[in-house]
């Protein structure tokens, strides 16, 4: 192990002292419009929305001052107050804003600003769309408190709080059960992910005294390897629940339920990768042990392979696009595991990611707009005659994503792939299957969706989207094109502030295994097209036995294991222990009242009201006090 | 004669009386019983008076024949009063009062 | 000095007036008592009940003052009526309270509003129930006042108890004060043929005990040559004779002292007695008599068999603790009030003689001693009692009192104050915090722990548990359930009224500031030996 | 001798209590607030003036014989729970202005007498300095709590009642008998006293301190309460009204917690850190008991109360664990969640005096007919589980990450408690909130969310609950003292960092 490079923070100047803008500004709109009512309804989703164009205004000022300094200049903490401190912790509420923060920032408040154009839209019908907003710019607001905390305390109140969004805007449509049903279901499951976060927080406390990212990251080198390897598995643990990384996957599916750009912003973009933003943030943490960083790797490796069976098997477009996203962030992980080399490929593939997966579940909220709210595939096809707009932006986020030459997810997947086979050869197997499996889902979806014969159900009369859903669309399928190849050859060295890595010399002509890649994924396409393309899609899933499919249309029987695992004895647990407290505890208790009560009963019997016997017992009583003295005396 | 048999007779006493007592129904026979118990411990007190060569001990059995005296008043008071309400004089028949 | 008369002179006894002016007091009204019930015949025959009172009320409150009065000239300790009595601390404090208390429950006696005219005495207790001559006593209010000086005699006796120096002035005491409350407990206006079957069985238990008494002392006698205390106590130090006789001795004169006290397992006659006596006597006995009790029995104990004090220990221990958990536990499952109360009252007993079993006499820095620490709860515990016997005349029926717990549902919605009043003398003898009897039962632990009893205090406060849960019943049932329909409360005089508020008020000072009446205890908490 | 501010403070609700049951009409109400507002205005005087550095403590011989004093004192953790006490009376009060006088009740005349009586006596508990006082006020307080169930409460108020009364009156009587031995043990190492400053000059060590301990701590953890003896709780409250649970779980059950800290630790030091293992196994039992069980709960009274068993198995870890974190995040604690159960007694209250019913089963989509009382209930929800931004959390964060550094396995299972809160409070938003609307259910919610004056009486605790999680800083520091004293009383210093020499 080597100790890495850091750059020390300076303190905020010029734009950077106005990064708190980019949290308030949302973060006081969400309060004004809970708080306000119904006052608000008529013009609360254009206050929302340009909140977050305010502080996508802020982070793109503050970006375009940090490239204007010199790389070692880059990294800014801003003290914002004291939060609390106590005994010889301090938790002080602070702002790091660095090359990769500031990316974060970019991204959310980027992808934010247009979903929530598209969302004034999507929602113009909904009765309760102030709500709605008002929890979009929570979560923004939440969102960037996590990617801009300067230490893990508050990163935590981020990592809590875009989990409370997440909540609430999942069981928006709380009168379905199923949405408040999965609500909870990702909350507690991230609550079970935040086990590891908290031990983490309590294990920094413990070593180091402090849990400023400054501190830990100087400090991680002087680590005994068990705690190392210990805090790299509660982090893990965390970025698990958050990233729906397995074995905490099974709630991303069932998030589904919320309204399509909350999939799109929150399960897509920007939450769900926080895991990776947290992994990469701790570097150090993880290169002072191997077996942390293995275990990401395995995380990450059999995510991805989890997430593209899931997404190979549901019919559901929301659910394919879900579980490739839960695919996708296995390739993040996987990159963060790998060490040095695969942090700014991460990033990089989150960024790109961002665009272009927004981009799809963008799309499928547009194609369930013109299908009244139809998820199952199955009801489509043929649909690229009726929406072109939407077809076609989601082609090129379909062309991004299984890695077409020159589209965003070619470069910033290849280099994935590439620095997985230089790490770990099976990791690198099975990236490359990945991407193949990636490609054959996908041309799947399209296939099913966008052509082949019309399937749609009685009264469905699909129809483009209004514009201001369909621009933020064209917006993002751009920067789905464009991302990649913008970022190739500058993210590397853009990053290095912060994970403090050498850039790699990276190229746009493929490698051998990018070669490889790319065949690998032309056979995916290749075989989707056989199965799917060629012959019509049956209206009703066909029952299928073959146990791949199966596993995988159950989720790969992740609500079961969990079930198992956890549900169940919980909540055998909790009937037991409220029975057992009535009628054991309880119980007992009762009993005794009931044995005193008894006995008060037989004793009574004693005084039986004729005075000779109350003679007795007092003779009786004498000589027992006599037994008593003797007894008392030979003692 | 030894004096310390008086004492062995006053207990001896004291134990049939207290045995009657506990056995006899009628009330005026407990009653009686109870001044034989008196009684006893008047023979002990003369007893004792003797042994320890003072007087207190014969004194105190005359203030505890008063004290039977007067004890026989309010016991014959209650007892009659007893058996003029219930035309009985069984110490059994009076359980009203009990549990 | 061991014999009360020496052999060849006779000297003229001397009394000291002044000393013994309260017993004396006490002793002349209740022989004019005797004398107004005998001669106020004719038209003024319906005052006698004023008069009686005005004798009683006026004795007693001049004993008081009295008492008062000499504790701040002579301030304890000395023997008078030529050795008979000891003036210590402890008697003056006993006779303050069994006259206060005394004082408090002869009111109750003077009731006659309640009874629509009538007092809870039966007008002539000679007639049979159910007779003419009882009907024409009731028709013309011929009543008999012959409980006014009854009280007053057994007052009387009770004071000499606690004072008495020797065993014989004990026994005769004993006797004083016992076989009036013999005749009063057959005297209730309503229910006679309980009240007769009280009487009864008071009596002949209470004869049968006292025989025990004395023949303990003629052992004691037997072991000491003498019938003084002091002599005696000279005797266990320096034994002439086998222990036998004084073991035995202390046991049977034990067993006549725990009689009186209510002691488990001598203790039968207490539930039907207070059940049967009519409720302002029972009031009376379950104070005055208890205190009487407890003081003489701390004084033989303490005084006389103090050298003796590691044998009849462990022997109280036990007893307080089986009286404790069985007065206890035999009042949970009690319907009737006034029974209810008397098993109470055994517990109790078993609390206040965790204290003797502590037998802390002289203890430095002027803490509580065993005397202060029994005196106080029952004060505590006197003042709760008076009060809530003073409730249990108030709560009725047609038939005249209602004593069926289930009469007493609800009681709160009737009059909020009664049921907060008795809630009150509840609380405290269940022994909450701010009220008296928390203080007492603080007191006599205590006093048990520095014995060294550390194991009698757990298993007090285990105990005190259970002893809650039956007060608590009660609150209960008068707060927490509907009315019932058949009970109202009695409309009274201010001879109700005040031993109630006298009660309370009492209740939350012993609570709040015990130090008032602490520290003249704590002053007078040593017996002189 | 000062002014007696202390003193003053507690008679003021005590007097205001005694008035308020004398005969008088409508007047009662504005009278019995008056009272309470006015307790506020000295509380905050005396806040004032304790963090202005001004000495209060008053100390006059009471019981002479007994070594007993008239001894009020504050402290960080005193004046806190002072504080709670205070604010959360006037507000419950407010609450209970119109349910108080339902049918089948006592007056509510009556209730706001009782409330001013407890109110006076919790002021007194949580100042006084002297081990009788305290005990004498520690058990008054179980008599108007008892009538306030009883006359109040539902059909079965007089068995939860009686049940509440009797599990408090055994741990009070066991602690009796130490409170006894305390005195034994002091006048026999000279004078008896009963003075918490004078005590602690006083050798309470060895066995027979750690059994007087013992008597002291069952009295707390049945007051507290925690597993096997909490079974009281969730009876009370389901009898109560949610004014009336509010101060029992609010303000009364953190005698228990403030007992731990300042008589079991104060008094015997040695004995508590002997116990300290065991304590904190007991804590980490009672946060997943109670937080399973609180799930298993079909009635909402009852599942909020198993939730307060969680969370004072969290403030007992904290205060065994014996860190200054942890011992802050447990007092910061007792105060929050005072803030944190009375938001979820009266949001679920609001709920249950519509409806009729506090069965969770009962209810359903009622956000779309009362959409305030909803986010009340969320907001409630959310303090309960300790979501970073409310006052819970820090001090939830506190006690764990003090406690890890002590015992980082037990501080780790704990973390379990995280986990199981969520599941609890989103079931009991779940469950009434959302779905499709009951239209049996919603129709007593139709036209009647939350009016002016439950809106009203929600914004302190709210507003507290925020501001405390934002800026914990000032109350963190009001306790940071009280957990130093303790830290020294009991000779512990904080667990020093592993890596040495980062900064």
């Amino acid at each position: 192990m080597f100790l890495l490079e850091t750059v020390q923070p300076m303190a905020a100047t010029g734009s950077f002292l106005y990064a708190w803008l980019m949290i308030a500004a949302p973060l006081v709109v969400a309060g004004i419009l809970l708080v306000g009512g119904r006052v608000t309804d008529a013009w609360g989703h254009l206050l929302a929305t340009l909140a977050i164009w305010v502080s996508f205004a802020v982070a793109a000022v503050i970006f375009a001052e940090m490239w204007s300094r010199p790389v070692g200049e880059r990294v800014v903490e801003s003290h914002l107050y004291e939060w609390f401190s106590v005994g010889s912790w301090s938790f002080p509420v602070g702002l790091y804003v660095d090359p990769l923060s500031i990316l974060f920032a970019l991204l959310i408040t980027g992808v934010g600003g247009l979903i929530h154009i598209y969302s004034i839209g999507y929602m113009a019908h909904d009765p309760r769309r102030r709500r709605f907003f008002a929890f979009l710019n929570l979560f923004v607001a939440a969102m960037l408190i996590l990617v801009l905390a300067d230490n893990y305390l508050v990163l935590f109140i981020g990592w809590e709080g875009v989990g409370l969004a997440s909540y609430l805007l999942i069981s928006f449509w709380q009168e379905r059960p199923a949405a408040a049903a999965a609500g909870v279901k990702a909350f507690v499951m991230n609550r079970v992910g935040d086990i590891g976060m908290t031990l983490a927080i309590f294990s920094m406390l413990a070593m180091f005294g402090s849990v400023r990212f400054q501190t830990v990251t100087e400090g991680a080198a002087q680590l005994q390897p068990l705690w190392a390897t210990m805090i790299g598995l509660f982090l893990l643990l965390g970025a698990c629940g958050k990233s729906a990384q397995v074995p905490l996957q099974a709630w991303l599916l069932d998030a589904m339920e919320g309204p399509t750009p909350v999939s799109a912003l929150i399960h897509a973009a920007t939450m769900v990768t926080a895991g990776v933003y947290l992994v990469v943030r701790s570097h150090a943490i993880f290169e002072a042990s191997p077996v942390a960083q293995l275990a990401v790797v395995i995380v990450g490796t059999v995510t991805l392979l989890a997430g593209a069976w899931i997404g190979c098997s549901k019919d559901d477009i929301k659910k394919v696009l879900a579980g490739s996203t839960m695919s996708q962030i296995g390739y993040m992980m996987l990159a963060a595991g790998i060490g040095p080399a695969g942090y700014a490929f991460a990033i990089f593939h989150l960024l790109t990611h961002g665009a272009f997966k927004a981009n799809m579940f963008l799309g499928a909220g547009s194609v369930m707009h013109g299908m009244n709210d139809d998820v199952n595939m199955r009801h489509f096809g043929n649909l690229s005659k009726y929406m072109k707009v939407t077809f076609a932006t989601f082609g090129i986020g379909y062309l991004a994503i299984i890695g077409f030459p020159f589209l965003s997810g070619y470069f910033s997947k290849d280099h994935i792939i590439e620095a997985a086979f230089h790490a770990n050869a099976v990791a690198g197997v099975c990236a490359l299957l990945g991407a193949g499996i990636t490609a054959f889902y996908m041309t799947r979806l399209m296939l099913m969706t966008f052509f082949g014969e019309e399937r749609w159900l009685a009264g469905v009369h699909p129809h483009e989207s209004p514009k201001v859903m369909t621009i933020p669309l064209i917006i993002l399928a751009v920067l789905s094109i464009v991302l990649g190849a913008l970022m190739n050859s500058w993210i590397q060295g853009w990053l290095e502030p912060a994970v403090g890595n050498h850039p790699h010399e990276v190229s746009l002509i493929p490698t051998p295994i990018g070669w490889a890649t790319l065949i690998v994924v032309a056979l995916g396409v290749l075989v989707g097209w056989m199965v799917f393309g060629r012959r019509p899609v049956p209206a009703v899933a066909p029952s299928s036995s073959n146990p791949l499919t199966v596993t995988g249309r159950h989720d790969l029987f992740g609500d079961a294991i969990n079930d198992v695992v956890a549900v169940a004895p919980t909540m055998g647990a909790a009937r037991g222990l409220a029975h057992f407290d009535k009628h054991g505890l309880d119980g007992a208790v009762d009993a005794t009242a009931f044995a005193f009560g008894g006995l008060s009963k037989q004793m009574r019997k004693l005084q039986n009201g004729y005075a000779r016997s109350y003679a007795l017992t007092m003779v009786l009583g004498f000589v027992g006090v006599a037994v008593l003295l003797i007894l008392t005396h030979l003692a | 004669m030894n004096p310390e048999n008086y004492l062995i007779l006053a207990a001896i006493l004291f134990a049939i009386a207290a045995v009657g007592v506990l056995v006899r129904r009628n009330a005026l026979i407990a009653f009686m019983c109870v001044e034989l118990m008196l009684n006893s411990c008047n023979l002990v007190l003369a007893a004792f008076a003797q042994m320890r060569g003072n007087l207190d001990g014969q004194v105190a059995a005359f203030f505890v024949m008063v004290v039977a005296a007067a004890e026989v008043v309010v016991g014959l008071a209650i007892v009659m009063m007893i058996y003029r309400t219930r035309r009985s004089t069984s110490v059994d028949d009076a359980n009203l009062l009990k549990l | 000095m061991t014999s009360l008369l020496p052999l060849y002179q006779i000297t003229v006894p001397t009394l000291e007036f002044r000393q013994l002016a309260p017993v004396l007091l006490l002793f002349g009204a209740a022989c004019v008592g005797v004398l107004v019930d005998a001669l106020m015949l004719g038209r003024s025959r319906r005052f006698r009940s004023e008069v009686q009172m005005g004798l009683v009320l006026g004795s007693i409150v001049a004993a008081l003052v009295y008492t008062v009065y000499n504790w701040r000239v002579s301030g304890g300790g000395e023997l008078v009526a030529m050795g008979a009595l000891m003036l210590d601390g402890p008697t003056y404090l006993m006779w303050s309270l069994l006259l206060f208390f005394g004082l408090l429950a002869v009111m109750l006696f003077k009731e006659e509003k309640l009874g629509g005219g009538a007092n809870a005495f039966a007008s002539s207790a000679a007639a049979i129930p159910g007779s003419v001559d009882e009907a024409e006593a009731d028709r013309y209010r011929l009543e008999q006042t012959e409980i006014f000086p009854l009280t007053l005699f057994s007052l009387t006796g009770m004071m000499v108890f606690v004072a008495a120096n020797d065993l014989l002035t004990l026994f005769v005491a004993l006797e004083v004060f016992s076989l009036p409350l013999y005749l009063m407990c057959g005297m209730a206006r309503r229910r006679r043929l309980l009240s007769q079957e009280a009487a009864l069985k008071y009596f002949l238990l209470g004869a049968f005990s006292s025989a025990f008494f004395l023949f303990g002392v003629a052992l004691l006698y037997g072991y000491a040559g003498a019938f003084d205390l002091r002599a005696i106590d000279a005797a266990v130090s320096n034994p002439v004779y086998g222990r036998g006789l004084l073991y035995a001795g202390l046991a049977m004169l034990g067993m006549g002292l725990l009689f009186k006290i209510g002691i488990v397992p001598f203790a039968n006659w207490i539930p039907d007695v207070y059940m049967g006596a009519p409720t302002p006597l029972t009031g009376l006995m379950a104070i005055c008599t208890k205190l009487a009790a407890f003081g003489a029995t701390m004084r033989v104990f303490f005084v006389a068999l103090g050298g003796e004090a590691w044998t009849w220990q462990p022997i109280f221990a036990v007893l307080s603790l089986l009286t404790m958990v069985v007065g206890s536990v035999m009042a949970l499952t009690q319907h009737d009030v006034k029974r209810m109360l008397a098993y109470s009252s055994i517990a109790h007993a078993g609390f206040i003689l965790t204290a003797i079993t502590g037998a802390n006499q002289n203890v430095p820095g002027g803490q509580p001693t065993a005397v202060s620490s029994a005196m106080f709860y029952l004060a505590a515990y006197g003042l709760a009692t008076v009060g809530a016997f003073a409730v249990v005349t108030l709560v009725r029926n047609a038939a005249g009192e209602e004593n069926d717990m289930a009469g007493w549902s609800g009681l709160a919605a009737k009059n909020p104050w009664v049921a907060g009043a008795m809630a009150l003398f509840l609380l405290s003898m269940a022994g909450i915090p701010l009220t008296g009897g928390f203080m007492g039962k603080w007191m006599v632990f205590s006093s048990a722990w520095f014995g060294g009893y550390w194991w009698l205090v757990v298993a007090g406060v285990l105990t005190s548990l259970v002893a809650a849960f039956i007060y608590l019943r009660l609150i209960v049932t008068m707060f927490g359930q509907a009315p019932a329909r058949t009970t109202f409360v009695g409309d009274a005089s201010y001879w109700t009224w005040i031993p109630i508020i006298v009660g309370a008020l009492g209740t939350v000072v012993l609570g709040v500031a015990p130090d008032l009446v602490l520290g003249p205890a704590t002053m007078l908490g040593s017996f002189l030996r | 001798m000062t002014f007696p501010w202390l003193t003053i403070l507690g008679l003021v609700p005590l007097v205001g209590g005694l008035l308020l049951f004398l005969p008088m009409r409508e007047a009662s109400k504005w009278l019995g607030m008056f009272f309470a507002l006015l307790t506020l205005g000295f509380g905050i005087g005396v806040a004032v003036m304790y963090t202005g550095g001004a000495d209060l403590s008053v100390q006059v011989p009471w019981i002479r014989p007994l070594g007993a004093y008239w001894a009020l004192g504050l402290d960080g953790m005193g004046l806190a729970m002072v504080m709670l006490t205070v604010i959360l009376t006037p507000i419950v009060l407010l609450v209970e202005w119109r349910s108080s006088g339902l049918a089948g009740r006592w007056s509510s005349q009556a209730f706001f007498a009782l409330v001013l009586i407890l109110e006076g006596l919790s002021v007194f508990v949580f100042t006084a300095n002297d081990v009788l006082l305290f005990y004498l006020f520690f058990e008054a307080t179980l008599i108007p709590m008892y009538f306030l169930i009883v006359g109040y409460g539902g059909p079965k108020a007089g068995r939860a009642a009686l049940k509440f009364l009797l599990f408090s009156l055994a741990g009070g009587l066991i602690m009796l008998a130490s409170v006894i031995g305390v005195f034994v043990v002091s006048a026999s190492a000279g004078r008896p006293t009963y003075l918490l400053s004078e005590l602690a000059a006083v050798p309470l060590g060895g066995d027979v301190g750690r059994w007087l301990m013992l008597g002291f701590l069952i009295a707390f953890i049945v007051k507290a309460p925690m597993v096997p003896v909490h079974t009281w709780l969730p009876d009370a409250a389901e009898q109560a009204t949610p004014g009336s649970a509010t101060l029992l779980v609010g303000v009364l059950d953190k005698i228990g917690t403030f007992g731990m800290i300042k008589f079991c630790i104060g008094l015997f030091p040695e004995a508590s850190r002997w116990v300290a293992p065991a304590m904190v196994v007991l804590a980490l039992v009672s946060i997943v008991w109670g937080a399973l069980a609180a799930i298993g709960s079909k009635n909402m009274m009852r599942l909020v109360s198993y939730t307060s068993v969680s969370h004072f198995g969290f403030m007992v870890l904290g205060i065994y664990a014996f860190t200054t974190t942890s011992l802050s995040g447990s007092m910061f604690y007792m105060l929050n969640h005072g803030f944190s159960t009375a938001a979820l007694f009266l949001a679920v209250g609001y709920l249950v005096s519509r409806r009729g019913t506090a069965d969770i089963d009962a209810f359903g989509g009622i956000q779309k007919v009362a959409p305030v009382a909803a986010g009340m209930l969320m907001v409630a929800a959310l303090s309960s589980l300790s979501l970073p931004g409310m006052a819970t959390f820090p001090s939830e964060f506190m006690v764990m990450s003090g406690a890890f550094g002590r015992y980082p396995v037990i501080a780790g299972l704990s973390t379990l408690g995280m986990v199981l809160s969520a599941v609890y409070a989103l079931r009991l938003y779940r469950r009434p909130m959302t779905g499709p609307v009951n239209q049996e259910a919603a129709a007593p919610f139709e036209g009647r969310d939350l009016n002016v004056v439950e809106r009203f009486a929600m914004v302190p605790i709210i507003g507290a609950l925020l501001l405390f999680g934002f800026y914990p800083q000032p109350a963190v520091k009001l306790v940071e003292p009280t957990a130093q004293a303790v830290m020294q009383r009991v000779q512990l210093a904080d667990p020093a960092p592993a890596v040495e020499g980062v900064k």
